[in-house]
């Protein structure tokens, strides 16, 4: 393995790690209330800015709420989604992936259909329908996601399935009166898992990006919850002023989805597999 | 010696649609086309045939790792399909040709060979270990290396893993699909030996596919040839290596290139033109290719004869 | 050829079918769309009102069937709150989102390729590590921000580009900037991983044995196969730029289709959500379907005897 | 006969693996001459180096690698390009994906032509229809339009043959070129290869795994083990005194009919080839040897043995033909 991959991996472990930790006890260790608004301190820079205090290192939004800890709060936002939708269509992926790959004939035809679709609604704006019609709330918005980003999943369990099913181990476990049950358990999903942990972070990092778009449309986690696109969105009348309201988030959001990637990348170099577009 | 014989298969066809181009419409391909034979207790019968010949598809068959479009496989006795799984895998089991692609990478040795044992959810936990154990000593590999993953192991050792694994529920018979093909020849030659060491002592009774016919030679009691689905000429080995009857027998035969110095290369005497299994020719299948070939070849499919007791033959030449 | 192009058409035929019910089954996910609509603080007069003029008062049925009838005809019926017809209203901004997609796509390819193939040719050197994080960082680039930093930089603080509007070809550099940013990834990816598979195949070695140059090897035998994938893939990327584009519309206030949707949303008019929705998912089924017919039409394999 | 390829201490190197060790044998106008070995010997490297088509992460090293009377190690991957598929052609063992899916048969046969001659494309689709004729094409004209997926595996291997003479090479190397076809048809490609050398004066090197084709086509043998020719010497020779254990050992693992008896097991090597590293020292062979002694941890002497017959061991048989 060469040794620049190594060092991105650590990098994005790292990130994630960091932003981990900081999702699981920031808001408790900032000493600020995310959403206690103060009315006479709003829009107060960073510290390294000029007219920055040490009270509040990322200053305040519009609404005097300490910056630091609605971000780290938010980081708590994203990555409950992120996990929570990819468990969702983790689950509802791969297991239509791999019945169509195993079963192939009709029920493979079905499966193909059901991505097909899938595929052919537009994510984005079907997400803001959903959010728009029914109202915003968190359960909703993960749902939502779950429901729609499982294609692929389906795509690459289906397509590993379908290599392995035709393998000898596979037609050996027949021989061997194994259950098809338990060749989809032990032969199948112990040989596809590496390139699915390899799906489940592009697709929790992508998840992550939808959710902070829906937020920031207005469409997706409501307020005053703290989240990354929302505060994105928030910050946007003052940016022209004060760029510093959508950088900090917007570079939070960069940075763990980066991280993420990363991971990402370099598992799938560890395991030596190209994930199927 | 047993009045039914222990594999019988009749009638067997198998039928695929074929998939040419995107624009190319599907085609019926005849994979296999009417096959029966029957085969007795501890024989070992040989099928060699070139890729496309329909061996592969019909070792699959007696397998019931593929359904038949027409015909039965018996064995004792009962028909195939009337066997449950469990029931199945007590009496057939595979060696398969690839020893990289038959073994699950994410399991150990033990748990590979022990598969069939445990799929069969009657047998206690210490029992599973005992024969498991027994088996590896048996086909020449230590207790250390069942604990090892199938990366960690040579061609030649995978083989015997998947020997193993074959015979831990003590079948009756067990079908050998080019098991040696993808081994070095010295690797070879320890599994062709150990195979037949273990059919004697187990009574086995073996299906050996390969394309070797120097390989079949030495471990088949009886051979068959098949062409293009069709199975053109069966006998004792003995005979039909002293007197092949058959044009592509013959040409299979003089292809054989045993390393013998100063013989130079056969002449095989086939002509140009390659089977097709999606476009079959009229008549009988190889007349394209023999330099033999009568009128009626082309037009007749030829008839089932039987020169001899043992001999089965499908030609219009005598 | 033509039975091919037949059969796909007619999945494709299907595949917007369903896409129908289920267009038409998300904009009754909220309930009793008239409410919705009537908005709060309005009386239960007003809702019947609404309710019987939008036909909402017939069974759910009859509703899909005469939608569908009629959407199949190329009639949406009318927004509510635009007052106008909604074929119209997709029409007039429908020029806009293709633009806007042309723009995005062309860019995308024009630098994903040369950066995926040279990725290729110099792997697991600095040039490969180069384009691989490049292509990493514009995956993790959230859209908006990055339309939001362009504002930021081009409109506001080096004046060059307009922040926001549709008026001329100019509101379409940074978006369109933006839009290529949510391609380049994958089709970088993808030429970079087709291109090493192709120099490492057994024709690129007989094509080095037969003593070929470099250039020939590279440009006539590997990249032809290379490029088959990503010329077709081209077109389903272009499909879901189409899709993703609402967010970009949105930010720079572009009048395109994506924006319509995100009004509509806004304002429950849930005609034009549905029909948006139908239109940009056909839209992407067209696409798939040049995709195919591309792929048949540049491999010989596929293109059949 | 003169000598067109001489090689004298060829070594490769994979990172730390040396697939190829002090390799040594000369092909000489008009003959064939093999390089057999089991699989991960390091017989294809070894032809692969020749060509200078190693991997990028391949590094040959070679006292001497002499192509028609010239030293060819220090020539610029310019000079190559221009011996190669000029003077110096080569065929696969797949036949199925050496050629390109995207192009016809006709631009991939003529390509090499003009790459090396100043004709026209109507000269080159002559020279390539005579040359598929020759070698067994039927309908060469047709064959000229289609695309390699349409043509047999045979086919496809005749084609990579005529591609291999476009330009009238004195050494041809062949790569198991026969392994991926069905019996019938390698009988059929090996004969056309030994017409071929009778009539050009080919100078071939056939890399194979089998000994069956190398007892049937090969003048000179050199066999390979883990990296090192540990035998050669004319076919005749090799076959009636193998003097290597390994040698020995590997023409008894063959069955051959009517040889063996049914029920008595074949002659059989135990153990696997080993992995080189660096550094290695001694016999590779010992591990599996059975007459292997303490001598063998020592650097393994070439001895003669005969007329052009060596052999890289501290015990060679000498029991005159007692093959078997």
């Amino acid at each position: 393995m060469p040794r620049l991959t190594q060092a991105s991996f650590v990098i994005g472990l790292g990130i994630v790690g960091v932003v981990l930790i900081a999702a699981l006890f920031g808001p408790w260790l900032s000493g600020h209330d995310a959403f206690a608004q103060d009315l006479n301190a709003r829009l107060i820079p960073p510290v390294w800015m000029e007219g920055g205090s040490t009270k509040h290192l990322l200053g305040t939004d519009q609404l005097g709420r300490d910056y630091l800890t609605r971000l780290l709060y938010g980081a708590r936002i994203s990555l409950f989604i992120g996990v929570l939708t990819v468990i969702t269509s983790g689950v509802i992926g791969t297991s239509l992936g791999v019945l169509g790959g195993f079963y192939g004939g009709r029920i493979d035809d079905a499966v193909l259909f059901l991505i097909t679709c899938r595929l052919s609604i537009p994510v984005v704006l079907v997400a803001l329908a959903v959010v728009g019609l029914i109202g915003s709330s968190l359960t909703l918005v993960v749902a939502t996601l779950g429901l729609l980003l499982w294609d692929r999943f389906a795509v690459v369990a289906r397509a590993t399935t379908m290599q392995i099913r035709s393998l000898d181990y596979v037609n050996a476990a027949w021989c061997s009166g194994s259950s098809p049950l338990a060749i989809m358990r032990d032969e199948i999903l112990p040989n596809i898992a590496s390139h699915l942990m390899v799906v489940c972070t592009l697709e929790i990092a992508l998840a992550i990006l939808l959710e902070a778009s829906l937020s920031f449309l207005g469409l997706g986690v409501p307020p005053p919850l703290p989240s990354w696109g929302l505060m994105i969105a928030e910050g946007k009348d003052y940016m022209f002023f004060s760029a510093w309201v959508i950088m900090i988030p917007g570079l939070a959001l960069f940075t763990l989805v980066l991280g993420i990637n990363l991971v990402g990348d370099g598992l799938r170099r560890a395991f030596g597999t190209q994930v199927i577009k | 010696m047993s009045t039914t014989p222990i594999l019988s298969v009749s009638h067997l066809s198998c039928q695929f649609k074929s998939q040419g181009g995107l624009f190319q419409p599907t085609r019926l391909l005849r994979a296999v086309d009417d096959i029966s034979f029957t085969l007795e207790e501890g024989r070992v019968l040989g099928i060699v045939g070139e890729s496309g010949c329909g061996k592969t598809t019909l070792a699959r068959m007696i397998l019931g790792l593929q359904k038949p479009s027409s015909g039965e496989v018996f064995v004792q006795g009962a028909p195939l399909s009337s066997l449950d799984r469990r029931a199945r895998a007590r009496l057939i089991q595979p060696v398969f040709q690839d020893p990289f692609s038959s073994l699950n990478p994410k399991q150990t040795i033990k748990d590979i060979i022990s598969l069939p044992l445990r799929a069969q959810g009657t047998f206690e936990p210490h029992e599973i270990e005992r024969r498991t154990a027994a088996l590896l000593e048996r086909v020449g590999l230590s207790l250390e290396q069942g604990l090892r993953v199938p990366s960690e192991l040579s061609g030649g050792q995978r083989q015997r893993v998947a020997i193993a694994r074959a015979l831990i529920l003590e079948p009756r018979i067990v079908i050998c699909d080019e098991p040696t093909s993808a081994l070095d020849v010295s690797v070879q030659a320890q599994i062709l030996n150990l195979l037949d060491e273990l059919r004697r002592d187990l009574k086995l009774t073996y299906v050996f596919i390969s394309h070797n016919l120097a390989v079949v030679e030495h471990v088949a009691s009886e051979v068959m040839v098949m062409y293009l689905g069709r199975m053109v000429e069966r006998n004792q080995t003995a005979d039909l290596f002293k007197t092949p009857r058959h044009p592509y027998t013959q040409a299979l035969l003089a292809s054989v290139l045993t390393p013998e110095p100063g013989l130079g290369l056969p002449d095989v005497g086939l002509g140009d033109i390659m089977p097709d299994p999606a476009h079959l020719p009229t008549g009988c299948r190889f007349h394209p290719r023999c330099l033999k070939a009568l009128p009626q070849c082309a037009t007749q499919e030829p008839p089932l004869r039987k020169p001899t007791d043992h001999a089965v033959l499908e030609c219009h030449l005598t | 050829m033509i039975t091919f192009i037949l059969r796909r058409t007619c999945l494709a035929l299907v595949v917007v079918l369903t896409v129908m019910t289920l267009a038409f089954v998300l904009t009754r996910l909220s309930g009793d769309l008239a409410i919705s609509i009537a908005g709060p603080g309005s009386t239960q007069a007003d809702v019947e009102v609404i309710r019987k003029a939008y036909g909402l008062d017939r069974p759910v049925l009859v509703q899909f069937y005469d939608w569908t009838r009629l959407a199949l005809t190329g009639d949406f019926g009318s927004s509510f709150f635009f007052k106008d017809k909604v074929a119209t209203l997709i029409a007039q901004r429908m020029p806009v989102t293709l633009s806007l997609g042309f723009v995005g796509l062309a860019l995308a390819l024009s630098i994903s390729l040369p950066l995926g193939i040279l990725a290729a040719l110099y792997e697991n050197t600095w040039i490969d590590r180069t384009a691989t994080m490049l292509a990493m960082i514009g995956q993790a680039m959230p859209s908006f921000w990055l339309g939001l930093l362009l504002m930021i930089v081009f409109g506001l603080q080096l004046g060059w580009l307009p922040i926001s509007g549709t008026g001329s070809w100019e509101h379409y550099v940074m978006p369109g900037i933006v839009l290529a940013f949510t391609a380049i990834p994958a089709l970088t990816r993808l030429m970079r991983s087709g291109m090493i598979d192709a120099l490492s195949s057994d024709y690129i070695r007989t094509a080095r044995a037969k003593g070929l140059s470099r250039s020939s090897i590279i440009f006539k035998h590997a990249l032809r196969n290379a490029a088959i994938p990503v010329v077709s893939i081209a077109a389903v990327q272009l499909g879901f730029m189409l899709g993703g584009s609402i967010v970009i519309e949105t930010v720079f206030a572009l009048h395109g289709v994506g924006y319509l949707a995100w009004e509509s949303i806004s304002k429950n008019d849930f005609p034009v959500v549905q029909a948006v929705v139908l239109v940009l998912a056909s839209l992407y089924i067209g696409l798939t379907l040049v995709s195919d017919i591309l792929n048949a039409l540049l491999d010989p394999r596929l293109r059949g005897a | 006969m003169s000598a067109i390829l001489e090689v004298e201490g060829l070594a490769v190197r994979f990172g730390p693996t040396q697939a190829v060790r002090h390799a040594h044998f000369t092909v000489h106008q008009g003959e064939t001459h093999c390089i057999v070995g089991e699989s991960g010997c390091g017989k294809s490297v070894t032809s692969l180096a020749i060509m200078n088509l190693l991997a990028r992460n391949g590094h040959r090293h070679a006292q001497k690698i002499i192509f028609a009377g010239e030293d060819i190690q220090a020539y610029s991957d310019r000079q190559m390009e221009e011996i190669r598929g000029n003077r110096m052609a080569m065929i696969f063992q797949e036949p199925m994906t050496s050629l390109n899916p995207s192009y016809t048969i006709g631009s991939q046969l003529t390509e090499v032509l003009r790459r090396h001659r100043n004709v026209s494309q109507a000269e080159a689709e002559a020279r390539a229809m005579a040359l598929m004729a020759r070698v067994g094409i039927t309908a060469p004209a047709m064959r000229l339009r289609q695309y390699p997926h349409q043509l047999s595996g045979g086919l496809r291997q005749r084609v990579m043959i005529a591609m291999a003479l476009m330009c009238e090479p004195e050494l041809l190397i062949a790569d198991e070129p026969t392994t991926a076809l069905d019996v019938t048809v390698q009988a059929q490609i090996l004969r056309l290869l030994a017409e071929l050398k009778q009539e050009l004066g080919l100078g071939i090197l056939l890399i194979t795994h089998d000994l069956g084709i190398v007892a049937r086509v090969a003048d000179h043998v050199s066999v390979m083990y883990a990296g090192e020719v540990i035998e050669s010497g004319r076919t005749a020779d090799l076959f009636a005194r193998p003097a290597h254990p390994y040698t020995r050992g590997l023409i008894d693992c063959v069955p051959v009919p009517g040889k063996i008896k049914a029920g008595e097991p074949l002659g059989s090597i135990p153990g696997t080839v080993p992995v080189m590293k660096e550094g290695f020292q001694g016999c590779a062979f010992r591990f599996r040897c059975a007459s292997a002694t303490d001598a063998c941890t020592q650097d393994v002497p070439r001895h003669e043995i005969g007329a052009q017959h060596h052999v890289l061991c501290h015990h060679p048989v000498t029991d005159k033909g007692s093959r078997a």
